[in-house]
């Protein structure tokens, strides 16, 4: 589309064009760590208010476990924002992910046979997500929202609108059981964090991704697969996402249509924390990891001061407004 | 009759002369509920015995959506109206339409208080889940006197928002501490049950071995905060109300620290209303109380096997 | 067929008997025959012709919006022709996309595009294909050794780790030139690569084309300095209205001859007679500061065109810019017409004053790309074709059919979107736009880069017709002789001070130059 | 900020960058009225299914009831999609404007007093997103997303969770009263989509708005100021929305803090659809009402063609993708 706005809604580019490069003074450098200092604001804040309980280990290990599936999806938005795009499917492809795995279950099948049925879910997804953005060439916000409506009719139909349970063990430890008294989701999602941090630096891949987010008609023209590439971005980020939603089934021991639908807002805003974190303004798993503990972070400490619900929900975003504030001062200009 | 936009006085509900069919609209907005489902299938074959005409409208939630359709087809006349699970307070614009065509409203589970919206409303007994639930509490306990008990609520919904806070006045009233100062909240249902874990989790780190018990308003809710004090190692109970299958599995495992659900009795709460719907068909007649609050059942492991779920009630 | 000079191995070294003369016989690397293409109604290309040999360096030559770029897009597989063949090394190919061209050997380097600003410079210089990798896993320590090479071949000292963002206008064109040399092209093509670099980077870009020449890579460059060509090139190819006119030796060509080929018509002499400045002073400004800025002062009067000058990066589109409210002065005071303008005073407040800026970079800064070219020129204007808020169609109307047919700009409509506009028109829009507002002061930032011949003798006679109504025009320039040209008189800003000031009429190339060295007065 | 990539999440630029202008014949010419060929071919499919019930005059007016609400939002989400931004907290400031109408109904205040608290509501919260976004320089997707979060969370607030009723008459005619047998939202949607369209259209702030939307670099070089702007942008949006929240307060004679939330969705689908409508791919009023009309369409056919809920969920994301697709043909490109 040529004649679509150069300008981003979402990404801020507010005054300084080609020409004005900013200046990066020593404390300003500092302070592009904003979004680090905000977390370590946080984490300080709730340790004074309950230095008895915020930094034990079970505390430690509670926040990593509720922030664990989470944090998968982040890693899918993450893959799907380095290239410039956004993936309003992910939450909702989890669940369905979830649902399927639990409807086979329900039905009897083996747990090899729900696992990669729910994955192969989340990868068609993926493929459908990425068929429609880079050869149909539709706005990836448009295509997602739409997917994402269809993915959560088609979790209510796989769960015919109630909630499945009663799963195998076999499959629930997946989500509950703990090694060295670590629950496995929390080293699935370490493990999953690296690979796709790996992936985004070292490879290929990772690195045509980062240069389409950067600019895609440079990439294009630098003779980079734009569309093969936009196209892998949304099948793993699909299958990412599916991964979370099974783990998010065997956590809970239960599957359903709407389950974890939060993970979408919370993934977002977890990859645009993160972007404050980098020099370059781009989505980065380093950073993503630190916006999910931010988020993390937050929600637990608020429960543990005995917050009402309500007023956590307004501290919340005040806190993500003053904590990507912080670090985008580093880039204010005239 | 043929219903209040044409005239008729609908007083005279009765289909005597005119040979039309009896017109019933019937709207639920929480059709993508195991129990909304339920009630969408049951009334629907209730009709077709009864020969009415029947037009079900479902709303999703969406009252945006829903409310216009009700309605337009109440201005396009009707002899009643039937509301399913839909609370008083979602629907005004609604009653204030049926009021205009002079077209009465049945109601299963609309609302806990008695009002002159509805020529009838019958629902189940929040005092009684209440007063079951936390006996239930008690009796394991073996008395509330300085026990911890969390009450997890869910403020949008009515009957969840009384029966919590209908129950934490009586486990004050025992002598029972309430968990955090107050009622926790639960802000979506369909995160009801990672909130609930969350925030007995969360609770329990904080004050290690500083519950008892946690009561809370609804199954899907009542399973996360029992995974989260099983994963605590707490030794503290959960309640929880609706009797979904899921619920009853856990209270009959034995295993899980939910130990009681309520059993709405939403089938024959159904056919009370339908029957009323009946009686104003053949003479107009309206109920004489506009509320009812049935009982319900406290399922626990001894009477578990013998409820039916209440997401299988179809079935 | 295709045997004769094709270099041994792309690596090597090789001084392959490929001298200029000598390659004038062989057969053709790229040959591109009757290529047609057109764009909604619009016939970029029509028979346009191009065949270029390994071993020379292959002028393409046109007025803005002759086709060359396009013709350059469909033989780098960015566009699929309408008609015509394309031939490499004697066999006929058709490219499906960018990255069938460059394995084919043909890279090139596109116009007004240069760098993912986001990721570091040795990724700029390695993009695409040219990424060491084994296996798909990047080795960046390779990365960063290759880029280096590159970059030094170009003589560039860039940290390889910096965001490519961050470079100066000046060092992204040359990551972009870097990235078309490591390809390992044997067909390389240059569009306008040297429209935003100084002497310095052209200097070192020549000696790396000269010696890819000399490896048997055939060069396809396009530029709209004429000095550069005949210095540079080999053969020449001139195209017109997307036709092929004429291909020959340069050697066998002069400068005028070139210049009314592709016009099609006598340009005239270049820069019009100078005029007389009145006495009047419209903007003087003393002890300017800024980022870069450092203790500006001079004062320019109605009438005067004030040429600025100095290498890239001394200051002077800042100065411009800070004169224009588009960025914050530090300290030092501005006065148009008599009146000291706050040091808060953005761009609204500027163009009241009367101060206008058109900017440095036309894609970005100067015109919305995808709007039409009304919409452009009424940007700049809201407030005059307003009254109480409501912008009045009719007044608006009046000022774009005056820019239009004032400034003879080219386009079916002026309904049509300025991004499908030659690049000429594309800054005679930017100028209409500006010019509406009737400023006092105009201040042009390079209002010449990247425009062909014809139309830049149009851009100086515009510039003398607003002197000689009174405008004071301060305008950028990094060419020498066009800002000995357009000028009456020439600042030279060194390391953000003004280093020298000369009188256009006796001004020398080389005393500006070593003002631009920040050297005193040599004389 | 300079080193942010170029690159649009959320708006596609797939294909054809600065360079590659596309091509466009008459055949696609006559496409790029293909969102508008949509929705005519959906009104015909359910016009062919149900010619006795679907475009009676009831249901017409049925239809248009339901989405003038919706369309109301929209026209908000457009002005701020125009700047080339997005607000992610239109729906969530019209719940948390109607509760506060309904809060003070509820404790006995005059209608008008309740009304302009309501709007005072939503200006503010305009007002708010637009400085985080204009003068603090967040990311407009990032600071409406928090500053949703917060809405949400006051709204519950407010309504202490619970749904507000019981309104005076006086207020619920806003919503329910008619006019020569039309609802009265109809009317507001129709007036509020006018003026908002001569705004967009014949005022300076309006070819202000269109202009950062195109290249805000651009813009402001050109004399626009910029900040201001899009600070009015945002405040207009906000002004909207909390105007749609009453009349759905009034509507539905209730509020409560989620009442609407799903107009966020919608309302972005609806400014996206309407964006395929013209040929530079900005979002404009016209487009905005067509889209709107698609959405409202498709759940009223659906609907009366008693499609299970389920199934009409997959269907809608179906068919906007296929709305979308149809249209976005037209730009495809090489
Ligand atoms: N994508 C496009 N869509 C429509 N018209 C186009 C497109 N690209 C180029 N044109 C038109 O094709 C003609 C040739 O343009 P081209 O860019 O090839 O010229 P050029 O010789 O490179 O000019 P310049 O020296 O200004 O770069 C011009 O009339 C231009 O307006
Ligand atoms: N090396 C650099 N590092 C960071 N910013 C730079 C650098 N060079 C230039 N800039 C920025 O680019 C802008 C243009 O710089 P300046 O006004 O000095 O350029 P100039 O003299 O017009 O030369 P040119 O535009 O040809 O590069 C300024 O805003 C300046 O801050
Ligand atoms: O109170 C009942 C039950 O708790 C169940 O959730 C179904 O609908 C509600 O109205
Ligand atoms: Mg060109
Ligand atoms: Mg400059």
């Amino acid at each position: 589309m040529t004649a679509t706005p150069t300008r981003n809604p979402g990404i801020e580019d507010t005054s300084a064009g080609v020409l004005a490069v900013p200046r990066r003074s020593l404390g300003q450098r500092a302070l592009s760590g904003g979004t680090v200092l905000a977390l370590v604001a946080l984490v300080l804040f709730f340790f004074a208010m309950r230095p008895d309980v915020f930094l034990t280990f079970t505390n430690v290990r509670n926040i990593l476990y509720q922030v664990s599936i989470l944090a998968i999806i982040a890693v899918a938005q993450t893959v799907v924002m380095v290239v410039g795009d956004f993936d309003l499917s992910v939450a909702a492809t989890s669940s369905l992910s979830g649902s399927v795995a639990g409807a086979l279950l329900t039905a009897g099948q083996s747990v090899t046979v729900a696992v990669l049925a729910a994955v192969a879910v989340g990868l068609a997804i993926g493929l459908v997500n990425g068929l429609l953005v880079a050869y149909l060439n539709l706005s990836a916000f448009v295509a997602t929202l739409a997917s994402m409506t269809s993915i959560v009719g088609a979790a209510y139909l796989v769960t015919q609108g109630t909630t499945l349970f009663n799963f195998p063990a076999g499959f629930t430890q997946l989500g509950q059981g703990r090694l060295l008294n670590i629950p496995m989701p929390v080293y699935l999602a370490v493990l999953i964090a690296l690979v796709a941090w790996a992936v985004l630096r070292f490879t290929t891949i990772g690195r045509s991704w980062y240069a389409i987010g950067g600019n895609v008609e440079v990439a294009r023209l630098s003779g980079i697969s734009v569309r093969r590439s936009r196209l892998l971005a949304f099948t793993v980020a699909g299958l990412v996402a599916g991964i979370g939603g099974i783990l998010l089934a065997a956590r809970l021991g239960s599957s359903s249509a709407v389950q974890g639908s939060d993970n979408l807002m919370f993934s977002v805003a977890a990859v645009f924390l993160g972007m404050t974190v980098i020099r370059s303004g781009a989505a980065n798993l380093g950073g993503t990891v630190i916006g999910v503990a931010i988020i993390g972070v937050m929600s637990n400490g608020l429960n543990i001061l005995g917050v009402n619900s309500y007023v956590q929900q307004v501290v919340t975003g005040i806190i993500i407004i003053a904590a990507v504030t912080l670090s985008s001062l580093k880039t204010r200009s005239r | 009759g043929c219903g209040g936009s044409s005239g008729t006085d609908a007083g005279s509900g009765g289909d005597g002369g005119s040979g039309k069919p009896f017109k019933v609209i019937a709207f639920t907005s929480g059709n993508q509920t195991p129990i909304g489902a339920w009630w969408v299938k049951q009334v629907q074959a209730d009709a077709k015995a009864n020969g009415w005409d029947l037009t079900m409208i479902q709303g999703d939630f969406d009252f945006q959506k829903m409310n216009p359709q009700v309605e337009s087809a109440i201005g396009q006349g009707a002899d009643a109206i039937f509301d399913g699970y839909t609370d008083v307070a979602s629907i005004s614009s609604i009653v204030t339409a049926a009021k205009d065509s002079d077209i009465p409203i049945f109601a299963v589970d609309a609302g806990t208080e008695a009002n002159d919206a509805f020529a009838l409303n019958v629902t189940s007994n929040q005092q009684g889940i209440a007063d079951q639930t936390v006996q239930e509490i008690s009796k394991q306990l073996g008395g509330l006197q300085g026990k911890n008990v969390m009450v997890i609520g869910h403020d949008p919904h009515p009957g969840i928002r009384m029966r919590a806070s209908l129950a934490e006045a009586e486990l004050k009233k025992a002598g029972a501490n309430i968990a955090g100062g107050s009622i926790q909240k639960v802000k979506s249902p369909a995160t009801g049950r990672t909130e609930a874990l969350a925030l007995v989790s969360d609770y329990l780190t904080a004050n290690p071995g500083g519950l008892d018990a946690v009561w809370v308003g609804w199954d899907d809710a009542a399973l996360g905060a029992a995974q989260g004090v099983s994963e605590s190692g707490s030794k503290a109970i959960v309640t929880g109300c609706d009797a979904s299958s899921e619920a009853i599995a856990a209270i009959q495992s034995g295993t899980s620290p939910l130990v009681a659900t309520v059993e709405q009795p939403w089938p024959s709460v159904n056919k009370t209303v339908e029957d009323a719907i009946l009686a104003y068909q053949k003479d107009g007649t309206k109920p004489s109380e506009t509320f009812d609050a049935v009982d319900t059942t406290l399922v626990t492991k001894d009477n578990a096997a013998s409820i039916t779920p209440s997401d299988k009630l179809g079935s | 067929m295709t045997l004769m000079t094709e270099p041994a191995e792309p690596a090597s070294t090789t001084t392959a008997a490929a001298a200029p003369a000598a390659a004038a016989a062989g057969p053709f690397a790229l040959e591109a025959r009757d290529v047609s293409k057109h764009f909604d109604g619009v016939h970029a290309l029509r028979g346009a012709q191009l065949a270029v040999r390994p071993g020379e360096i292959h002028a393409l030559l046109g007025e803005n919006g002759a086709g060359k770029s396009t013709l350059i897009k469909v033989v780098t597989g960015v566009y699929a022709p309408d008609g015509g063949t394309l031939v490499r090394d004697g066999e006929e190919v058709q490219f499906t996309g960018v990255r069938a061209a460059n394995r084919a050997g043909v890279v090139a380097l596109y116009q007004e595009l240069s760098i993912i600003p986001s990721i570091s410079v040795a990724e700029n210089v390695l993009l695409g294909e040219q990424m060491p990798s084994r296996g798909g896993i990047v080795s960046w320590r390779s990365m960063r050794q290759r880029a280096r090479v590159h970059l030094e071949r170009l003589n560039q000292r860039i940290p390889l780790g910096m965001l490519a963002g961050e470079l100066s206008p000046v060092q992204q064109t040359m990551v972009s030139v870097a990235r078309a040399l490591a390809t390992d092209a044997k067909v390389l093509i240059l569009d306008e690569p040297t429209a935003s670099l100084t002497d310095t980077e052209i200097r070192e870009l020549f000696v790396v084309l000269r010696s890819l020449r000399d490896e048997g890579v055939a060069i396809v460059y396009v530029s709209h300095r004429l000095e550069e060509v005949f210095e540079l090139c080999d053969r020449l190819t001139i195209m017109r209205n997307g036709s092929h006119i004429t291909t020959r030796d340069v050697s066998a060509s002069t400068i005028d001859e070139v210049i009314s080929t592709m016009v099609g018509r006598d340009p005239g002499s270049l820069y019009p007679d100078r005029g007389t400045a009145t006495e009047q002073v419209t903007i003087s400004v003393s002890d300017l500061q800024g980022r870069r800025v450092k203790d500006v002062s001079f004062s320019a009067r109605a009438g005067e065109v004030l040429g600025i000058g100095g290498l890239a990066g001394s200051g002077r589109s800042e100065l411009l810019r800070i004169l224009a409210g588009a960025q914050k002065q530090t300290s030092g005071t501005i006065t148009v017409a008599g009146t000291t303008v706050s040091m808060r005073a953005a761009v609204p407040q500027m163009l009241e004053a009367g101060v206008a800026l058109v900017p440095e970079e036309r894609r970005s800064q100067g015109v919305v790309l995808g709007a039409t070219i009304r919409d452009n020129i009424a940007l700049a204007n809201i407030p005059t074709v307003s009254s109480a808020g409501v912008v009045s169609g009719a007044r608006i109307s009046t000022i774009v059919e005056r820019g239009m047919r004032d400034l003879q700009i080219k386009a079916h409509s002026p309904r049509q979107p300025v991004g499908e506009l030659s690049g000429g028109n594309q800054q005679k829009v930017v100028l209409a736009k500006m010019l509406a507002r009737r400023p006092k002061v105009l201040l042009m930032d390079e209002p010449t880069r990247g425009i062909d011949v014809g139309t830049k003798a149009e851009i100086y006679r515009l510039i003398r017709q607003l002197a000689a109504g009174g405008t004071t025009v301060i305008a950028v320039s990094s060419e020498l002789p066009e800002l000995i040209g357009m000028s009456d008189r020439v600042l030279i800003m060194h390391e953000g001070r003004v280093s020298g000031e000369v009188d256009a009429a006796d001004a020398d190339e080389e005393v500006l130059l070593s003002y631009c060295y920040g050297k005193a007065d040599v004389r």
